[in-house]
């Protein structure tokens, strides 16, 4: 059952299909009704299944968000959609101090099948406060899930793995991706939710790489190969917990890792990446593990700007080549 | 009037009493730690509230929620046990005094962030909405509490949506050191309401039937769908915000006032104190649980006798609570792994 | 009456509109880009309000604010220049639409998440207050943003203290695609500030003179330090939410009645459309401003050469402000962290 | 002039001196005022300058924090506090998307001089949501500075220099420091807010910590140099940005580093040190740098368990002399 989807109707694929196949499942949101979705990922529900189960709410992400969870106590599976991630600050409370401390703090009483999805990362000129790259906030959280799809496939695989799961799971879009294509095979049984994926292999240079950075590592890969440097690509997929397996046995074989992030540099995801590789790779490492990441600047509006803020094809192909010279 | 209603009205301000004021001794002794924020002067309200509500419904609490918690049927064991941190305890002796939970009671925990329990509160009675079941939410919340934006944020939400929920203000007129007319340009906490069409009135905090009525009323309308409505009980706690604040900003003329409500008068002759030690509190804090007693004994719905018997099987409750706690085990650190994995299903991690 | 104000206040409806209707089109050919917030329809909301604010007020605004920053004095250039993302823009081309500021104009900004302006003008008129200064704060904001939790936040604390701030609501009746009877349970915002004793009204926000008044009004009471006020200003935006919004959850009855406050009725013939297009716009939109200038002629405070003129003058201002926003050179890196670090004063780190 | 002062004392001193000196200084938050602060660092100052700028406020994070940031750009010195950490989750948005990114977005028009001053790590026994280390996620945030005193003399220090930047400073204060004891000269010239400062000498290994942890790394190397082990310990002082040049030269001393923090691991403060270090160093390192840390557990209210969860001079000497086997 392989189709040809935009990742946005991969998501809207997966909601459906959710919905439809268990009456628990939820959506609020702003927008995400009568309008369809800010990004069309809803597109169709409202129409479908009712106000009741496709909820446009007023713009209060602390409580509705909190909402989500109050209903997910009561064994509901709420899909709460903040419209951009750069509105999630203002549920951060009900995220990180009720969603993944409940379960917790509860002894164990209290599942929480809650799905919060956002669109995130820096689309174009949003300026400021809408390009923001907010994941690192939610890593250092115990008892978060992050999952990062970056192709249709996985944006269909996670959303409905997410769903199905009795834990928080913040799903992270890329506003940049709604409309790329990809084949989804809703059939294919999916891997977990958490694994890292090889894209592409080769044995002189690992980049790792997640969300929309991924398509930038395929095409630094290609232009690589080019040069006589056989790059592996892998796919995290997932930010925490991260896959550190499929990492590790990858850098045992090339000896080198460039991590690319679409956040700023200073302490971003990649951080953690980084340590954790160095950690476990140190004696197989041949040159310490690089990052090629957005700098540390809020985003410029002017579009020249912007692009010098983040990581691009020709920066990540020089950071590769610059960690095999050394 | 029912007889038996009225003892267990009064036999759960009696034992809510004794469990609060031998919790502040045991963290005196150090065998609670951490935040206690107790709850006498107060009883009338979770007595009143919670002898309304079905066992169907749900029950959203704060920080200071011991008491919801006993009127809401959990054990004084288990929650003595869960002051001690241990495995026992409603929550595992992971939570502590400020996150007590139980599931089979609804009771759906106690929140120590001022301001979460509206948001659990609506989506608890969001699920119960979309199911159209007959149960309704009960969300306590503090008058400090009614300037987070939280607040107003689920208000509209539970009016535009019409869910079942009672919200109930314990107005004590103080945020931990400043009093309400200091943090709120409208100090009658009920009239907010106005602003999201909620039906609201005010109540007497102090007088358990008062709030029991009010209580009925709002519930069984709410119950039949006509939407949420607030409760604000006008109250007053006689500690201080929790035991580690001697509560040294609350003028005497003011402290006097509530001792005045007491029908005993007892405590008159300790209006020299700026704040109540032990012996004081002891006296004057019962005011609204004597003159419960008192108004029964005088209308003949209890006897001397009876009213010993709840005494002496309240401390005998509490006591046996106390032993139990302190012969519970503490819990190892796999648990808390379990606790924070207990969603996992088995899945394996990496 | 003064016939250089009526001018003024004509011309600046004038000004907004072509502003606005300009930047689409530069938008539309790709010279503007990211979201675009446009401010047909709403016009005699900022004209009539920043018309009757003295230049030591501040004015705290949203990301729908080109109109604000005109009207305000920030040049059509200046705010053009920002839009095309250049180093003459008023924001050097760091901050764009939605994130324009003047200091020298007091024009504290355009915030982009919804319900921050609140904060922001509380923040600048306690430094007022505590200064004791005869200045007010003007905070605008929209009909969906008084759902954000800041709002009661803020105006509790602006009627705690008494702070001079001018709420003024643009309820356009839509938070996006979500009218306002499904976003919140009171659609009359004025009557929200019941919650904190706050004086408010609404005002028929398509009749420039009645904002007017109303502002002058509330800005005397407020500059004589009796505390904030809330306007509720009705109005309505012809376009959609933003340029990447088609509009198409607007029922047509609704439109066409909106259609209706035109006393020109030029839009009748367009009822079959359910959303307008451009050239429907061009001449609907000018509903209030047409209805303004007629009036005025009527009254014979503006002949029609006048009015030409103004017109003119108008459009001569624009097209003044594209080419000079097109020649303005695009920033380079060292400015963007110039910007950032605009606060560091010299200090070298590390 | 010295005096030994606690260290909440110190940060009351250095608010006096500060608001005595500058009429613009003026302190709001929850009980700063009559009640005198909770954990008494405002004590005596409402007395002294009245409501106005000592101001209570009522419990809306979000909107007093923004106040902060309103009154800063009018050229006031606003200094929040926020009662503690747990609840800065609430004034996330006023922190991240207004102070910080508006002297960006005005293209320089706007300084911020505002300080957000809040008690925050591991008390004892406050449970899953009042024992919170959110620094982390404020590290990735441009525009954000980040002070961790861990000694009264650089609690007065750190928070007169704050007050005197006209750039956004969080000042991250430990609730187990606030009555510890040390000495304060207030006439002695401070170093920058950021320098990372040696507090004891060695040239076995560098131990680097923050706040409390910088108490934790002192103990356990005076247990090392009993062992033979000469530890050197690093204090940072300054999260944001990190002292880069006095950590890499004792690194290029040692040749072995290990970071102490109470952040729970995964993703936490230390993730960047290690990344940073790693990237500068990897020739001079004999071994991976190492993080002791908090468990990836939110805290347990047992307290037996809670201590399990956190650093401890035990871990922080078996982890250092397990470095240098390697
Ligand atoms: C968001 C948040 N801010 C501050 C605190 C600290 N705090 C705990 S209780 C309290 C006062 C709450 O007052 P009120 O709501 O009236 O409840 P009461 O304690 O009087 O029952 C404060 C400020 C907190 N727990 N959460
Ligand atoms: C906190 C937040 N949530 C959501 C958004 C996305 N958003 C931008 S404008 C808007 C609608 C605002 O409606 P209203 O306040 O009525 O202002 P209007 O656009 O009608 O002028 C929304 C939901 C946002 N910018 N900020
Ligand atoms: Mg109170
Ligand atoms: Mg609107």
């Amino acid at each position: 059952m392989s189709e040809t989807l935009l990742y946005h109707q991969a998501l809207n694929r997966a909601l459906d299909e959710s919905m439809a196949a268990d009456d628990s499942v939820f959506i609020l949101g702003e927008d995400v009704g009568l309008y369809g979705g800010s990004y069309r990922v809803t597109e169709g529900l409202y129409a479908k299944y009712g106000e009741w189960r496709v909820r446009d709410t007023p713009i209060s992400e602390g409580s509705f968000t909190g909402l989500g969870v109050g209903a997910a106590l009561t064994g509901m599976r709420p899909v709460v959609e903040i419209m951009t991630i750069n509105f999630a600050l203002l549920a951060l409370d009900a995220i990180v101090n009720m969603a993944t401390k409940i379960p917790f703090m509860s002894g164990g009483q209290f599942p929480m099948p809650l799905v919060i999805r956002t669109p995130g990362g820096v689309a174009r000129q949003l300026a400021a406060q809408h390009s923001q790259r907010l994941e690192q906030m939610l890593m250092n959280v115990p008892g978060m899930r992050i999952a990062v799809p970056s192709t249709p496939q996985d944006a269909y695989w996670q959303l409905k793995q997410a769903i199905q799961s009795d834990e928080a799971i913040f799903l992270l879009e890329h506003e940049l991706l709604y409309f790329s294509e990809g084949t989804v095979d809703t059939r294919m049984p999916p891997p977990p939710m958490h694994r890292a994926l090889v894209r592409r292999e080769g044995d002189a240079i690992t980049l790792l790489a997640y969300s929309r950075m991924v398509l930038l590592a395929e095409q630094a890969a290609h232009r690589l190969v080019e040069m006589g440097i056989d790059a592996e690509v892998i796919d995290l997929r997932s930010l925490r917990p991260i896959d550190w397996r499929t990492c590790i046995q990858s850098v045992g074989k090339t000896h080198h890792a460039l991590v690319i992030e679409e956040d700023h540099r200073f302490s971003g995801a990649g951080a953690e990446i980084v340590a954790q590789l160095t950690e476990h790779c140190f004696n197989d490492l041949d040159a310490p593990v690089g990052r090629v990441a957005g700098l540390d600047l809020p985003a410029p509006y002017n579009g020249r700007l912007e692009a010098l803020t983040l990581p691009d094809t020709d920066r990540i192909v020089d950071a590769a080549v610059r960690l095999l010279e050394e | 009037m029912d007889r038996a209603r009225f003892h267990a009205l009064l036999r759960d301000m009696l034992l809510a009493r004794e469990f609060e004021e031998r919790a502040a001794r045991e963290y005196t002794e150090g065998r609670i730690a951490g935040f206690l924020h107790l709850y006498p002067g107060e009883e009338a309200v979770a007595v009143g509230v919670l002898h309304a509500a079905d066992e169907a419904d749900y029950v959203v609490s704060t920080y200071r929620e011991h008491v919801h918690a006993l009127v809401r049927g959990l054990s004084a064991r288990s929650i003595m046990s869960e002051l001690f941190g241990r495995r026992d305890g409603c929550s595992g002796g992971m939570g502590g005094s400020m996150h007590l939970f139980d599931r089979e009671r609804r009771f759906m925990g106690g929140y120590a962030i001022v301001g979460e329990t509206y948001p659990v509160a609506i989506g608890i009675a969001y699920a119960i909405a979309l199911r159209q079941l007959p149960e309704a939410v009960i969300c306590f919340f503090g008058d400090g509490a009614v300037n987070q934006g939280t607040f107003h944020e689920s208000l509209n939400m539970a009016a535009l949506w019409k869910l079942p929920v009672l919200f109930v203000c314990e107005n004590n007129r103080y945020q931990i050191g400043t009093e309400i007319h200091r943090h709120s340009a409208v100090s009658d906490v009920y009239r907010r309401a106005c602003a999201h069409d909620i039906p609201a009135r005010k109540v007497d905090g102090m007088d358990v039937l008062a709030v029991h009525e009010a209580t009925l009323e709002a519930l069984r309308r709410i119950r039949a769908g006509t939407g949420p409505e607030l409760l604000e009980m006008k109250t007053y706690r006689f500690r201080g915000h929790s035991m580690a604040d001697p509560g040294s900003y609350r003028p005497r003329a003011e402290l006097d006032a509530y001792r005045r409500l007491d029908p005993l008068r007892i405590a008159e002759h300790l209006a020299a104190q700026t704040y109540p030690d032990q012996a004081q509190l002891d006296a004057v804090g019962k005011d609204h649980i004597e003159a419960f007693s008192d108004r029964l004994q005088q209308q003949n719905l209890i006897t001397h006798e009876e009213l010993d018997r709840l005494r002496q099987s309240v401390q005998e409750e509490i006591e046996d609570a106390v032993a139990f706690a302190a012969s519970s085990p503490e819990p190892v650190l796999q648990e808390a792994w379990d606790a924070l994995n207990c969603n996992r299903n088995g899945e394996v991690m990496i």
